[in-house]
């Protein structure tokens, strides 16, 4: 527990060091009033609001003003949408949340299977092409893929839809898009996108941990044992892999909210990432340092996570052994 | 029938007083109403207003239409008006502007209001189409009372929800997601056969028309110039087009002695001549042609014809690189100059390129341009009041009462920032004689002797080569075949005599 | 022929045809960038020289083509050609030029870390993982337009070249110092290390002349890897717009601009930059895999 | 039983490589019968574990059998197809391999990974192959079978987990049993417990057994006849006793020959011929006069090591690596340090030297004063021009992307021992010092076998004209023949330079070669310190006695 409180406390500070600096930077992002008003809006009437929303005051005070309101659960109000930051974000989030989580799980069963074969075989011509085929995945811009995709399936040949999330239905108490056919043939194409990328990465990545624990003397060993192939390459092998793999894919997570930005915007997905890309446009300070915030939140629990799940994987660590 | 429809960007607010943007007053055109309003053929005519008497000079009396109820029941009455307008000069208002000439105004009875203004003002009318009307105790009872004011949480209720008059009420709403609408059954106008509108922002433009490709959405606005020849020849759908009442000009600095991010001496610009230069040498025939695809026509002056005020009798000065060098080697510039231009890229259709264009065009007679292509977000800050911080750039301007004081007020009237005028001349010309004229148009009520007003007043202007006009835009949505849509020169979108047959 | 080069470095690179094949694109891009404006039929940033008359011209193997513009020409009336070199010009010059700072500001961390250990690897290894806990792409995205917004906009359209550098470098340089700390407490473990403390070597010269060199192969890898990623980033954020100017657009900045053509049969803008960029990517991958193999020889 | 079990007939073993072939086993012959363990030895390279591997038809790629037959009981192995062969392991040959540490899956307990195999090998439900993997883990020799099955590997020390590897290897009753090294990676004391076990299965089950090893000792103890292997080639063969005690071959002889004897100290490490040249004039220029007294002393020396967190909850603990009362070297004197792996040999040695400082205590030098004072850059400098270390493994002592003359030039140029233009001959003449040709500088580590290393490793550290040499198991990676040539070299050099000499070593018979006086450590402590001779003829301390006692020894070792 004071080992989990710690990691935990650690965290919030890393996090406000986080919001600081996001904070101070974002002073510098452009003027809100100008985004918020038009072109026919006075200057004393700019000026008045520029007042009012507090900008005038120096950048500490606004900063303390925004911790003191955070630790009260409160972001602050969108400039952009006159909304809690808090609301808006728990009403992308799941969105996003959902997007992240298909592609995730879609490239790990894909990545899986792939590595390992590609691992065992690594000289055969099928392996050769799954690689090939990776490295492509990981060198196409997503955005020029998205537009692609949507061009062949959506306007050639109109198989799937083309922006937005389908039909949000409630399953167990879970709100999703991804229990209707509507919402998966939404998400289908956004996550495909979203998915290559960290597919290609995991790939590689399970195929040279599997290199490597071929060769290790246990798994020679396994083999003089006499057990069959498909047990040592799935459950020695394979397992033996998981560790790094494991802490690849929860680094991967959060650079998967990243992708999801421009994923977001090509399929035009209401998630975080078009309300980051909103943020940025409409300089709106509360809900990009709320975003900061958020990413950082993302990525100290798939930490903790990960470190979890060593635990569950790895004995040696269960153990505190070294 | 449901009328899917599609655009870049998505209304600010649902309140009516708070942001004034132009999609974002249109947008909200639908729900709410204003005393006075464009008809299907854009003349003025009365929305919640049955009619109007002018008392004298300065007094006008509106008589309110009977039987009207907002979208929530309650019924319609000359202290919503009050309300509304006491709600648009209060603090947080953004609207302002539209009661700027008015010096009081009060309800006469139930049915009938009257407005004073400070001088006699021709274009009371014009002023008030961008005022919203909404219900005063539907404002009371939600602490909507006042505009939206960032800082207080609880008065956003306006900013998410709506209470108006119009054809359309809003059913649900997600900022940037999706909105839709419904028509609204007490409406007491006639409409088309429109019953619900779904409303999704696309940022992407690629996206935007595939989804007009395939058949998701049945309305796209405006649409991608370069995406035009791909929607004409597609099935199902078509292109809807018009002239928009946007003219796009560029503006040169007038007003310092030394032009900035230059590294010449002085100010060129001082000397007229080198403004006919530019005028000469910028083939705005060719940036429609090629940058425009078409979609525009070329601009003479300042407005477009349908802008009272617009000057039939002027002339471009034409494309001619010839005459261009000429001018330029009497002014002292026979080698051209160099000098930096500030355009913005995400404003205007094909803003960037259009600029791209002008740079190429004006390397041919000698005048080296950097150009600073930028996002509006840093493009506005830089070169509006009160820095002006450019000596050369691509503007536009769209006069929102579609009458060319307006023009006059915030482009071309020599700068009076403490009056509020002429914030939006950047470019800082100054023709005293034009600011003459305009002010005694702004207080002349014959129509015709102040239209003439006007018209000599724009020719002052286009004379003294303030801006080098390039061209009209027009305004040009994708729609699937079976929509019936109805276009103003403005951007307005009114839904009531849209059709899905 | 092959069994006579004893060199294992040549005898592996020529086994793999694939890897040459590669190894030869990137050089010839390289040279064909760097010397753009000498193989380059026209020069496509200089506005004298463009017509917007000649706009939108199609290769010159298609109907209504001018032979003057091989690739034909786009928007602007710019030879996309043309275009393509000065842009890949600029794509290279922010992937290499990126992954050097993440490189030398990653050894030096990374090097300071694992050698020292301690408090010190304490601290650097928690300003990393504040820094990892945003994806290079978000603070390139922040980075980029904070800057964007804070600079004059003349300023930052002169030093759009160095800013998406710096943005991108910034955001990079974790993973460099990841490898690196864990090259380096191996390679402070080694009885080499210890010889050298026997000697009474300073810290530094062990550290710059003894450990770097030992940890080099895997930062090669690694950087490799990271111009790929960080040509594409750069793509990427010219999508979100945030990339290079108009004016000056690099191959993903092209490629931008062009995927909004992608519907009106304009193909040619988006396609020739598309497969120029990922045959540019995909050669640094797979070469970069080639290196990883050799300098690996139990994967040989 | 004299059934012939296995049987290899001219085999021929082939490593295809683009330079062209290797031939790692040329016409191999040998046979193996019921209830007999056979050793197989021969130096490093020899082509033993690939014999092994070649039975087990796990030979690495590219690895093939180029000619000859492998039989086990008159059926052909090399003609088998891949999934025959894959029966056969562990249910017919069973292979152990000589690391414990790494044989087992990390990831898996003990008992499913024995489970595992009996289930596999033999059909069995896994109910029952787990009761039946207990009784074979208490079998081998695992107390408390039952309750050991849910741990990990981690948990169990190095010799046990060589019994569960043995344990996993016998899970299919195999009749023919391979050890590659079995017990390289053990302390000699839980060596000796592994080898008597691998004995007493092959006796109980009547299994054939063979031993592969490096180490003349471990075959003498455990192998009831040997093959004595050079080059890929059979040299010598017959009963142990006959082969080590009259070797008939000059290649068996001289291995025999050159294996350092525990039970006393030989001549040939003593004698070499005298060279001293105009580099021995430099490498002793710039000394003080000798003085006979202790060159070194420790007193009170303590060595505390911050152990890992235990859990989340519990604190960082501190383990005494070292706890000695006082430790003195003489000069000129070579002191040997003995004990098992991880009793702190190595740590005090460091501290000696000033590479490691010590938690409490000191270390004084009689020519620079106590090593808490060396700590200003000046002093430590002329310390570390006096002290040097020899280390155990030659292939990370030296810097791989270094050539040899750079890396024998830099002390000397670090230190200003001597003109910048002397500099290239001074490495060469170093170089030839240590039995190199001079023009071996211009090469890269790499280009270089272990034993010629070990030279350069030397040679670095003659290259500061030191005092005082800390050798920490300079030898124990090399094979036998090149252990005794460096032995030789390291003795010859303590003699013409009057070295000070601290020999780190877990081999008790190389100590016992080159040591005037030795300390043997056990936990952290020195439990005995005496001249060399009068300790190992009699030990007065039960743990030196113990120690003494389990080292193998083939005549000696
Ligand atoms: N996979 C391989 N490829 C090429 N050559 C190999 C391979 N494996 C072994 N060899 C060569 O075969 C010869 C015999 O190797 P082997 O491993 O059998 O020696 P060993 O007698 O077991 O030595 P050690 O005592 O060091 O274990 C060596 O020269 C080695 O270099
Ligand atoms: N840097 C270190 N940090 C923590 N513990 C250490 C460190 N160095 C050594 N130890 C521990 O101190 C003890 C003594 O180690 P040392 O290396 O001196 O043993 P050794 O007698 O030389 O063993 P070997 O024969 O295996 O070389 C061991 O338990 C080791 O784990
Ligand atoms: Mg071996
Ligand atoms: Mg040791
Ligand atoms: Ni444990």
């Amino acid at each position: 527990m004071y080992f989990l409180l710690a990691r935990l406390l650690q965290a919030t500070v890393v996090m406000l060091c986080v919001a600081l600096v996001g904070f101070l930077v974002f002073q510098f992002v452009g003027d809100p009033v100008l985004s918020l008003v038009g072109q026919e809006t006075s200057v004393e009437d700019r000026e008045a609001l520029r007042e009012s929303l507090g900008l005038n005051d120096p950048i500490l005070v606004q900063y303390a003003r925004y911790v003191v309101n955070a630790l009260q659960g409160d972001f602050g109000i969108s400039y952009s949408f006159n909304r809690d930051v808090s609301e808006m974000i728990a009403d992308r989030l799941p969105a996003t949340i959902e997007l992240v989580m298909l592609s995730g799980v879609l490239s790990l069963i894909l990545a899986i299977p792939a590595g390992i074969y590609t691992g065992i075989r690594r000289k055969g011509g099928v392996a050769q092409t799954i690689m090939a085929l990776s490295v492509i995945g990981v060198s196409i811009p997503s955005f020029l893929l998205g537009i692609l995709l949507i061009l062949v399936f959506s306007v050639w040949l109109n198989w799937l839809p083309s922006f937005g999330r389908g039909d949000v239905v409630t399953v167990l108490g879970v709100r999703s898009s991804l229990f209707t056919w509507d919402g998966l043939s939404h998400a289908l194409m956004p996550a495909a996108v979203l998915c290559l990328f960290q597919l290609g990465v995991i790939l590689r990545l399970i195929r040279a941990e599997m290199l490597e624990v071929l060769r290790t003397d246990y798994i020679r060993f396994a083999w003089a044992r006499g057990l069959p192939g498909q047990r040592i390459y799935f459950r020695h092998a394979l397992k033996n892999t998981l560790v790094p793999v494991v802490t690849a894919i929860g680094l991967q997570l959060s650079s998967l909210f990243a992708f999801s930005i421009i994923t977001e915007r090509v399929f035009q997905w209401p998630g975080m990432g078009s309300l980051l890309l909103h943020a940025i446009g409409q300089s709106d300070i509360p809900l990009l340092a709320a975003y900061l915030i958020f990413v950082g939140l993302v990525f100290t629990i798939s930490n903790l996570v990960v470190d979890a799940v060593y635990v569950l994987i790895d004995p040696r660590i269960r153990h505190g052994a070294h | 029938e449901t009328l899917r429809m599609a655009s870049q960007g998505d209304a600010t607010s649902l309140d009516p007083h708070s942001h004034n943007e132009s999609f974002t007053n249109y947008f909200l055109a639908n729900i709410y109403e204003g005393l006075v309003a464009r008809d299907k053929d854009f003349e003025i005519a009365g929305q919640l207003a049955q009619s109007w008497e002018q008392v004298d000079a300065t007094t006008w009396r509106f008589t309110l239409r009977d039987g009207v109820t907002f979208h929530d029941g309650s019924a319609f009455a000359a202290d919503d008006v009050i309300f509304s307008m006491d709600r648009a000069l209060s603090e947080t208002s953004n609207f302002k502007h539209v009661l700027a000439s008015v010096e009081s105004y009060s309800a006469v009875d139930d049915m009938t209001v009257e407005i004073v203004t400070k001088a006699p003002n021709p274009i009371l009318l014009n002023d008030l189409l961008d005022l919203m009307i909404l219900d005063k105790q539907w404002a009371e009872a939600n602490g909507a009372v006042e505009p939206i004011n960032l800082q207080a949480e609880e008065k956003a209720f306006s900013a998410t929800n709506a209470n108006g008059t119009g054809p359309f009420s809003v059913v649900s709403r997600a900022q940037g997601e999706k909105t839709t609408l419904a028509a609204f059954d007490g409406y007491w106008g006639e409409t088309g056969n429109v019953t619900e509108v779904v409303f999704t922002p696309i940022n992407n433009a690629a996206t935007l028309v595939s989804a007009l490709l395939s058949g998701e959405v049945d309305l796209v606005m405006p649409l991608p110039l370069q995406d035009i020849a791909r929607v004409e020849n597609g099935a199902g759908v078509k292109v809807v087009s018009s002239a928009e009442a946007r003219t796009m000009y560029l503006g040169m600095d007038q007003w310092r002695d030394q032009i900035i991010e230059s590294p010449v001496e002085g100010n060129p610009f001082l000397d007229l001549r080198v403004r006919q230069a530019f005028a000469h040498a910028v083939d705005a025939q060719a940036i429609i042609d090629r940058v425009m695809q078409g979609q525009a026509t070329l601009a003479t002056q300042y407005v477009m014809d349908k802008v009272s005020g617009y000057n039939p009798d002027l002339t471009r000065l034409e494309y001619n690189v010839e005459t261009a060098k000429s001018l330029l080697a009497e002014a002292g510039y026979p080698e051209g100059f160099e000098l930096t231009m500030d355009c913005s890229t995400d404003r205007y259709v094909n803003d960037g390129q259009i600029c791209q264009a002008t740079v190429s065009l004006l390397a041919r007679v000698g005048v080296k341009v950097n150009l600073i292509a930028q996002p509006k977000a840093q493009f506005f800050p830089k070169v509006v009041a009160p820095d002006f911080g450019t000596s050369f750039f691509l503007l536009s301007w769209t006069p929102s009462t579609m009458d060319s004081l307006n023009v006059f007020q915030n482009v071309l009237g020599t700068r009076d920032l403490e009056n509020g005028k002429g914030a939006w001349n950047i470019s800082g010309c100054s023709v005293p004689e034009a600011d003459a004229l305009a002010a005694e148009a702004a207080v002349t009520m014959d129509a015709a002797a102040r239209e003439k007003m006007l018209q000599d007043a724009m020719a002052l202007m286009v004379e003294d080569v303030c801006l080098v006009p390039l061209h009209v835009q027009q305004l040009v949505w994708g729609a699937a075949e079976k929509v019936e849509v109805v276009q103003h020169p403005t951007f307005e979108f009114p839904l009531e005599y849209f059709n899905v047959n | 022929m092959l069994e006579r080069i004893r060199s294992d470095f040549w005898y592996e690179l020529l086994n793999s045809p694939v890897t040459i094949i590669s190894a030869v694109i990137i050089v010839l891009m390289i040279i064909g960038c760097t010397f753009a404006p000498v193989f380059a039929p026209h020069t496509p940033f200089d506005p004298a020289t463009i017509s917007i008359m000649d706009n939108n011209m199609p290769p010159a193997w298609q109907d209504g083509a001018d032979p003057r513009f091989l690739l034909g020409t786009d928007l602007q009336g710019r030879d996309v050609l043309s275009a393509m070199l000065y842009g890949g010009r600029i794509s290279l010059l922010v992937g290499i030029g990126a992954v050097a700072l993440s490189v030398v500001i990653g050894m030096t961390v990374g090097l300071l870390a694992g050698y020292f250990g301690g408090m010190t690897d304490a601290v650097l290894m928690r300003v990393a993982e504040i820094q990892f806990a945003f994806p290079p792409i978000l603070i390139a995205l922040l980075f980029n337009g904070i800057l964007k917004a804070s600079l004059p906009a003349d300023v930052f359209a002169q030093a759009a070249v160095p800013i998406m550098i710096l943005a991108i470098g910034l955001a990079g340089w974790v993973q460099f110092a990841r490898i690196v700390r864990a090259s380096a407490m191996v390679q402070r473990g080694q009885d080499y290390v210890t010889a050298c403390h026997a000697i009474g070597l300073p810290t530094a010269t062990i550290i710059l002349r003894h450990i770097t060199p030992n940890i080099l192969g895997p930062v090669l890898v690694l950087a490799m890897l990271q111009i790929a990623v960080a040509i594409v980033t750069e793509a990427t954020l010219s999508f979100l717009g945030l990339g290079t100017p108009l004016t000056e657009p690099s191959l993903g900045a092209l490629i931008q601009i062009g995927s909004q053509y992608l519907f009106s049969g304009i193909w040619w803008v988006v396609i020739f930059p598309g497969i120029m960029l990922l045959v540019m990517v995909v050669a640094f991958n797979l070469v970069a895999d080639w290196v990883r193999d050799y300098l690996n020889p139990r994967l040989r | 039983m004299t059934e012939i079990l296995c049987r290899t007939k001219d085999l021929k073993i082939t490593f295809p490589h683009r330079l062209g072939d290797f031939t790692a086993v040329h016409g191999f012959d040998m046979e193996v019968r019921r209830g007999e363990i056979v050793g197989l030895i021969g130096e490093s390279g020899a082509g033993k574990s690939t014999i092994g591997n070649a039975i087990m038809g796990l030979l690495s790629h590219p690895g093939k059998v180029s000619g000859g037959r492998i039989d086990l009981e008159g059926e052909n192995l090399i003609d088998l197809s891949d999934a025959a062969m894959a029966r056969l392991r562990g249910r017919r040959i069973g292979m152990i391999f000589q690391d414990p540490m790494t044989s087992l899956n990390p990831l898996m307990t003990v008992g499913d990974q024995l489970a595992e195999s009996i289930a596999l090998l033999r059909d069995l439900p896994m109910s029952e192959a787990r009761k039946m993997a207990a009784d074979r883990l208490d079998g081998v020799g695992i107390p408390d079978a039952a309750s050991r099955m849910g741990q990990y590997p981690h948990e169990f020390s190095g010799g046990m987990r060589q019994r569960v590897v043995i344990a996993l290897a016998m899970a299919g009753d195999p009749d023919l049993l391979i050890a590659d090294e079995p017990t390289t990676a053990l302390d000699v004391s839980v060596q000796k417990q592994v080898l008597d076990l691998i004995r007493s299965i092959c006796v109980e089950r009547s299994l054939g057994v063979i031993l592969v090893t490096h180490d003349m000792g471990v075959i003498a103890e455990t192998a009831d006849r040997v093959y004595v292997m050079r080059h890929g080639k059979l040299v010598e063969t017959g009963p142990t006793a006959q082969v080590i005690h009259t070797p008939t071959e000059q290649y068996t002889q001289d291995l025999i020959a050159a294996i350092p004897s525990i039970e006393r100290r030989e001549d040939r490490f003593r004698n070499p011929a005298q060279k001293t040249g105009e580099i021995d004039q430099w490498l002793l220029q710039g000394h003080k006069d000798e003085s006979s007294g202790d060159y070194v002393t420790a007193s009170a020396l303590t060595k505390d090591f911050a152990t890992r967190k235990k859990s989340f909850w519990g604190k960082a603990g501190t383990f005494r690596a070292v706890d000695i009362p006082g430790l003195s070297i003489k000069r000129g004197e070579v002191l040997g340090l003995v004990g098992e792996s991880g009793s702190g040999k190595s740590t005090l040695g460091r501290m000696m030297t000033g590479l490691v400082l010590p938690t409490s205590g000191n270390v004084r030098y009689d020519d620079h004063g106590p090593l808490a004072d060396v700590r200003s850059r000046a002093r430590r400098k002329a310390l570390r021009r006096d002290v040097q270390v020899v280390f155990q493994d030659p292939y990370s002592s030296l810097n791989g992307r270094m050539r040899v003359d750079h890396i024998l030039a830099e002390p000397i140029r670090f230190h200003g021992l001597a003109a910048r233009s002397d500099i290239p001959r001074l490495v060469g003449a170093l170089l030839e010092r240590v039995g190199l040709p001079a023009a071996a500088g211009r090469k890269f580590p790499h280009q270089f076998s272990g034993g010629q290393r070990q030279r350069i490793c030397i040679a670095r550290a003659l290259s500061v004209r030191p005092r005082f040499l800390l050798c920490d198991e300079p030898t124990s990676a090399l094979d036998v023949s090149i252990q005794a040539d460096m032995l030789a070299l390291l003795m010859e050099l303590r003699r013409s330079l009057g070295l000070t000499m601290l020999f780190v070593s877990h081999d008790l018979a190389v100590v016992r070669q080159v040591s005037d006086r030795v300390a043997v450590m056990k936990q952290g402590k020195i439990v005995e310190c005496r001249e060399a001779e009068a300790l190992y003829d009699s030990p007065e301390n039960d743990y030196t006695r113990m120690l003494l006692a389990t080292a193998p020894r083939a005549t000696g070792h």
